[in-house]
């Protein structure tokens, strides 16, 4: 399935817009998708960390992904 | 009760105070988040804030109510800017109102700290030579 | 750099949040202490303050120079009111800016922790039946 | 010799003015004065405590009063 995927600071730069289409397998999970990501653009291996979050909040690694599930990429924060 | 706000306009910081001022309250710490005109010696032009919004309203009503949680505190207010901010210009308002001091000093600090760990925020810094995302690699 | 003032006047919160911030500040931390509506559960009509003004500045002088020898905080500000105040009224703003938020946070925290111990002022609760100096007996 | 002595607070109260002259030996000290002051005001020996300010300084027991020094009775303090 395709998941839309939003980008915020740094790896907005990275992806090249503030969101890309990604292609997993039915039933990913978070570290299936981060896989995926790494492996399109593997500057984000180079940042401190990077979490994914899913529907506004922080995802484990094991939570699978539904199709219309709001994805995003979290770089390091760095606000306030 | 809480107030949070991400917005691009200027923050009003009397409006915050005005705001967490109840007649049951004796104390209120404010943190004020200012753009300094250096960092690790270098100057700094201007700084950019970018906000995931809905996400990151979210993540700040968790760390109130953590707060409100842990101390006794009266209203909590959050604000943060985002967009193109000038050097001495404002980020973020984190005012705390409690019957006693102790806990509006503990749980503005608390809030500030985990804000600074958790909101999904992001800030790039301006130089003369180039510019960088903060914290983003090691 | 120290501001201190103790004045009949009411207290200018945005004027001592306008005064510490300096463009090489990356956070201000402010007290506001605000009269409370009741003490002991014992509901409060108003304060009234009188302060040893000399001596009071000079006590205040010696807290922020203190603070300033133990964190590297950039400015502070401690005006402090005297005369009656009415609940939500405020008799003291501390204001200290830094480079960094831990220094603003613990000098200003030592400075209103201090100045209730040292500063020689008085206050007066009044209530529905009466009238008590704080702290004055055991 | 005699010394003015400022009273703030419940101390003013307890004096009865904002100042009162204390009738004290030459080279009398701090404490010397506390004890004629308790003496004269034993209202003072109720409160939690009581202080002495000398030049705007607060004063130790063993300091020596000058006839033209600044004194005052520093009660509880309970500002801020």
């Amino acid at each position: 399935m395709k998941v839309k995927v939003l980008a915020f600071g740094i790896a907005r730069d990275i992806v090249g817009g503030s969101s890309a289409e990604i292609e997993v397998t039915d039933e990913a999970n978070v570290d299936d998708l981060k896989e995926v990501l790494v492996a399109q653009y593997p500057r984000l291996k180079q940042l401190t960390s990077f979490m994914v979050a899913v529907n506004n909040e922080y995802a484990h690694g094991e939570d699978i992904l539904q199709q219309h599930d709001e994805v995003a990429i979290i770089p390091p924060v760095s606000g306030g | 009760m809480i107030d949070l706000n991400v917005t691009e306009e200027p923050l009003d910081i009397s409006s915050c105070i005005d705001w967490v001022m109840t007649p049951e309250s004796g104390g209120i710490d404010v943190f004020i988040g200012t753009v300094r005109n250096a960092t690790k010696g270098k100057q700094v032009l201007r700084l950019e804030f970018e906000a995931y919004q809905q996400m990151a309203l979210s993540e700040m009503r968790k760390i109130a109510e953590q707060a409100m949680d842990k101390w006794p505190v009266h209203k909590l207010a959050i604000h943060h800017r985002t967009g193109t901010l000038q050097v001495g210009e404002v980020p973020v308002v984190i005012a705390v109102s409690a019957a006693h001091r102790a806990a509006a000093f503990e749980a503005c600090r608390y809030t500030i700290d985990t804000l600074k760990q958790t909101v999904p925020i992001w800030k790039k810094e301006f130089f003369e030579d180039g510019e960088v995302w903060v914290a983003a690699h090691p």
